[in-house]
């Protein structure tokens, strides 16, 4: 099996072109997204307006609601659009079109409109942008129903991951996030779309179940080697897709080991944990060895200073610790 | 605001095809009211009595392939688009063989066929999808074109804004209409709209836009043909602010204590129905016989509907599984 | 203690008059809410503007990022803004607002900021009004650090609750829902302020402990008789304040009877409803008699329809079933 | 667009005044750019070089309690409205003695002591805000002013639509200030606002608007003292475009591959700066040695705040629970 070291954003212009080339349905459109605005302020679409031609790869103006808006409007005319929104943050501005819109055309149509869009948007805290440039809010779209929520952690996943949403006839929110986006890895040449809805089992155990994404998950592998030094076996999924989530694979994973962490950037409180933590809970009552522990951001905006955006994510080493406290 | 150019008039067969609209449009909402009232129907409605004009001169332009994305208050905009009856009845009782299964119901039905494409309840929101829809014809290559319809109110929300700017950047196929019927819920125009006239924001997007009598179909057919013709050339958007009155208050049970009983009196006073029916009669171009067989075959149409609707089963639960992905959700 | 009965929306009247009687920086302002437009749609703002004036009392176009943004700008200037957003799902176009700005500014100006803002906002299913006009989001706001979320259920608590958002220092969203709003009740006329965080015990019990808010408590209430006829003793909490939730008499409850449900209008998924039960999980580990169960609306948009409106609606039937099932 | 009423020159101490702020915007952010160079300081910087006249000339007009609303690209704003800039290093270094303790960095800089209200990352967000703080500033029979900056991009959002409406109707003491410099991060004005002249979209709102050399120190005075007039003396809100350019990309580190080096070089040969100067001396408003000596102890102060900020030290992490409410959040 041959393939290219790409890091995620190498990845996600592959897989953009891979899907353009393939159905000349598909349509790319956000901000600066097009050649003559630099291909995109990451460069995640850089060369795709030059090959694939000004109307299908297209820069918008700042108008989030109108970049939706369009995206559902050319999905119902029978494209499958892929919308960028640049960072996460800025869904807020477009969250009625996300939100009673695209999640909600085909249900209240009774099953005659598709939306088949994908929204790709940017997030993640450890660039000290701030309050407003790095939330996590993959919490609110799993709590929206209509729209699928995918959270990739490696480039491989990036790519499979970003076929399977295009292709995919309903919404999907395709979250990149900091922690993840420079990594290098190997994305097989032959990477096929990966399923959505089915998580990935990243390292077997037998100890400790825990269950990450994005670039969470990315935190809690570098906590792996001080837990297998520590005579833990873990066992780490990726959930990959937050909503609808594989709860047969965390189920099976937390029967298992009969303990579970779950980890998350986002914020712990309300946040998108308690689902599987609540889950976990009532399904495995009277079968687990420890209380399921959830691990995320603290109750706060994400700060500037340095230090304080350090403890506002949670470490490998804070990842190690819970787990310690869950053999306990 | 621009001036119009010369269009051309409106052919006879053109006039009573936009009078047919109008009395169907009319005809339906007469009985869904007395429907209402009688405690067959219940659900929120927003009559368009008294705005009949406008969606009819607009639907006169349009083939079945041109789109149309319409608001709450636009059940006359699915009519005058020739919806058929039957779906619409079903759904607005919520019944299983509405156009939406009875999942949608009056604020959100939808119908492909006849290019209804989005009904919402989101004031501004039928605007951005509208562009959506106008871009995808022409990445088609088609001549198809689109209309979003939102009211005086819907100007003053961002998405407007958003929209128009994008439709004039992209040079898009479609049609802003504005239906100005002087109030937004219970707020007077001025009192939420900083200029006198909505089709002045236009230049502000460097597109036309014009201020019509939506209740004059001459004057509504002038102003359509010049922003469907712009539209089909490739010469991108057009903003119309068509004057009207809604007669029976935002929506069904409303008191109306907010507006004065002349002005409603005085609006009232020129429905326009009436009038235009008098006077496609004077001028010849349709006879007083004809216009009743039509208007007998229309009220047919609308009884049958309505007994069809009401006679639809209602869906099952399971219903609540289905549609919201392509995929049934599991039991 | 004399009173005065009425139903919700007249207790919302009567403690905006309470605040603006008090404190002559309160403002109220929103769509229609002015007597030139009748008091506001519902009523709930009748008679204000006459008697404080035009000044205090505004209606608004219908620009719900403007209103939300006034609301800031006018707290940053001194002023006890209370901003109505007609609907919850109209919250979604002024998300940005609320998300970015209201929510995070006192965190982000280092405390220099407050944002003392009270977001009036009705919601919820049972009036037909089908896919745009009835989500509820508590658990959105729940899931933002910043803002508080207060959803109260019956008249008494719509009074002294929206005294105390209006006081708060912090933004406050507070949410009225369909299934609460007519059922009358006394309100004290010394009605005081309802501190913020703070749980209420509508019933004593001692077998399982039912945690709610706003309507869907109204349906827990409902269910009462049939369950004390089962020979079960429920006590019910009502949660009032959703975020910050009332962890320790929520714990206390369960510790006590060993069995809880938690039932809310809003979508069960990545709902509310799990941050509580995984935190009664967590804390109580080992110490219940049966797993925590929730209740919440299936994931799926509100429907027109009425039979599935009511399936939609988690019914005192279905509240009576789940405790009878945690008794088994 | 409207035409300008005449306005008074500017005197001379008011000239001097524009250029002491002009060269306190550009020697900071000199060296600002410089301490994140040597790696000193690490953060998004979004440099105003290029537009220092226009909140120079604003910020003229304006007294300690009038208000400002600005945005990422900001500090220029700030530092014409005369924030004093320990607490600014302090804070774009994350430290405990800056303005907001490190917690909001150079994105969310705020300063009520001079008026510095908010400081944004989203865009057009800044209109909103400052809308309520007109507001206020009415209720309180008070004659403050409040101003937003926005860039030419952010007029193509939802809120600044929203927010210019809001402020006509309600008549707001509020000045819409679009520093156009003709890019919104790497896209070009025309290929992302519908209309060659941002200041015609104030016709849709009843309101004036003005484009404006944002340059020249002269023209901006003109435009400034209608503006600021009219929200003092209770006639409503302004929108001034004001065109200018920046030297330094959108974000520290932009390679600029989006525009011409042409264009670039034009544009820097017109820096205002050195010209604004040469004409201070040259009509006798200012004498080198003065303007040296305004710029050495500039500088001084800037080398002071720079020293000021990168000793302090940074906040306890019991900060994430502070300010997240009045009341801490236990830990
Ligand atoms: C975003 C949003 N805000 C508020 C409402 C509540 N609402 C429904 S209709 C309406 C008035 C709309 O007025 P206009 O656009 O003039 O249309 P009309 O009803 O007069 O046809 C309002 C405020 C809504 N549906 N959506
Ligand atoms: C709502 C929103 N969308 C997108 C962005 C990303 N973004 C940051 S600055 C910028 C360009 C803004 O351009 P302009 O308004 O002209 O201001 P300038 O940066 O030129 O001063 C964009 C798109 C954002 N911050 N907020
Ligand atoms: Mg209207
Ligand atoms: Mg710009």
């Amino acid at each position: 099996m041959s393939g290219k070291k790409m890091n995620a954003l190498q990845a996600v212009n592959a897989a953009l072109a891979k899907a353009m080339e393939q159905d000349p349905k598909v349509i790319v459109f956000g901000e600066d997204v097009a050649d003559r605005e630099g291909g995109g302020v990451t460069g995640a679409t850089a060369g795709l307006s030059t090959r694939f031609g000004d109307d299908r790869v297209k820069s918008t103006p700042i108008s989030e609601q109108a970049i939706i808006g369009a995206a559902i409007g050319a999905a119902l005319g029978g494209y499958k659009p892929v919308a960028e929104i640049m960072l996460m943050n800025f869904t807020t501005v477009a969250m009625d079109m996300i939100f009673n819109h695209a999640a909600k055309l085909r249900f209240m149509s009774g099953g005659q409109s598709q939306v088949p869009i994908t929204i790709r948007t940017l997030t993640g805290a450890g660039w000290q942008t701030a309050g407003q440039h790095a939330d996590h809010l993959e919490g609110w779209f799993a709590h929206t129903a209509g729209i699928k929520v995918v959270a990739p952690s490696n480039p491989a996943e990036y790519y499979g991951l970003l076929l399977s949403c295009i292709q995919d006839p309903d919404p999907c929110i395709f979250i990149e996030s900091a922690g993840t986006l420079f990594i290098p890895g190997e994305v097989p040449d032959d990477q096929a779309p990966i399923p959505l809805g089915k998580a990935r089992v990243v390292q077997e155990g037998t100890d400790v179940t825990i269950v990450s994404w994005s670039s969470q998950l990315v935190r809690c592998q570098q906590a792996l080697p001080a837990l297998a030094e520590a005579g833990i076996s873990v066992e780490l999924v990726d959930l990959r897709t937050v909503s609808p989530w594989d709860k047969e694979a965390v189920l099976a994973s937390a029967a298992k080991t009969g303990r579970v962490l779950i980890a998350h950037e986002a914020v712990r409180s309300f946040g998108p944990g308690a689902e599987i933590a609540a889950t976990v809970n009532e399904e495995l009552y009277g079968k687990l060895k420890a209380p399921v522990r959830r691990l995320g951001a603290p109750y706060s905006p994400v700060p500037f200073s340095k230090p304080l955006e350090d403890a506002y994510i949670v470490s490998p080493e804070r990842v190690a610790e819970a787990v310690k406290g869950l053999m306990a | 605001m621009a001036e119009l150019s010369n269009a051309p008039a409106p052919s006879p067969e053109t006039l009573v095809d936009i009078y047919r609209r109008m009395i169907r449009i009319e005809r339906n909402d007469d009985a869904i009211r007395k429907t209402i009232r009688l405690g067959r129907l219940t659900m929120p409605y927003y009559s368009a009595r008294g705005q009949e004009v406008i969606p009819s001169t607009v639907s006169a332009f349009l083939n079945n392939d041109d789109t149309i994305c319409t608001i709450y208050r636009g059940i006359h905009d699915m009519v005058a688009k020739d919806m058929p009856l039957r779906p619409l009845w079903a759904e607005i009782a919520g019944r299983v063989d509405g156009t939406c299964k009875g999942k949608g119901g009056p604020m959100h039905l939808t119908h492909p066929e006849t290019g209804v494409m989005v009904t919402t309840g989101i004031v501004g929101s039928s605007m951005p999808i509208a562009n959506g829809l106008a871009w995808a014809a022409l990445l088609d290559g088609s001549k198809r074109v689109t209309v979003a319809y939102f009211g005086d109110g819907a100007s003053n929300i961002g998405a407007f804004h958003e929209s128009l700017n994008l439709a004039s950047v992209w040079k898009l196929p479609v049609i802003f209409v504005c239906q100005n019927n002087g109030f937004a819920e219970h707020t007077r125009y001025e009192n939420g709209t900083g200029v006198d006239f909505i089709s002045k924001r236009a230049a502000g997007y460097g597109m036309p836009g014009y201020t019509v009598d939506g209740n004059d179909p001459w004057a509504m057919y002038a102003a359509v043909h010049e922003a469907v013709a712009r539209a089909r050339d490739g010469e991108g958007p057009t903003l119309l602010e068509c004057k009207t009155f809604r007669f029976m208050g935002h929506v069904f049970g409303d008191d109306d204590k907010y507006m004065t009983k002349e002005e409603k009196a005085e609006a009232i006073a020129k429905d326009p129905l009436p009038a235009f029916r008098a006077r496609l009669i004077a001028e010849g171009h349709a006879t007083e016989e004809q216009l009743a067989k039509m208007q007998a075959d229309i009220e047919a149409e609308v009884e049958d509907a309505q007994e069809f609707g009401l006679a639809s089963e209602f869906p099952s639960v399971d219903e609540l599984r289905r549609d919201v992905f392509a995929e049934e959700i599991p039991a």
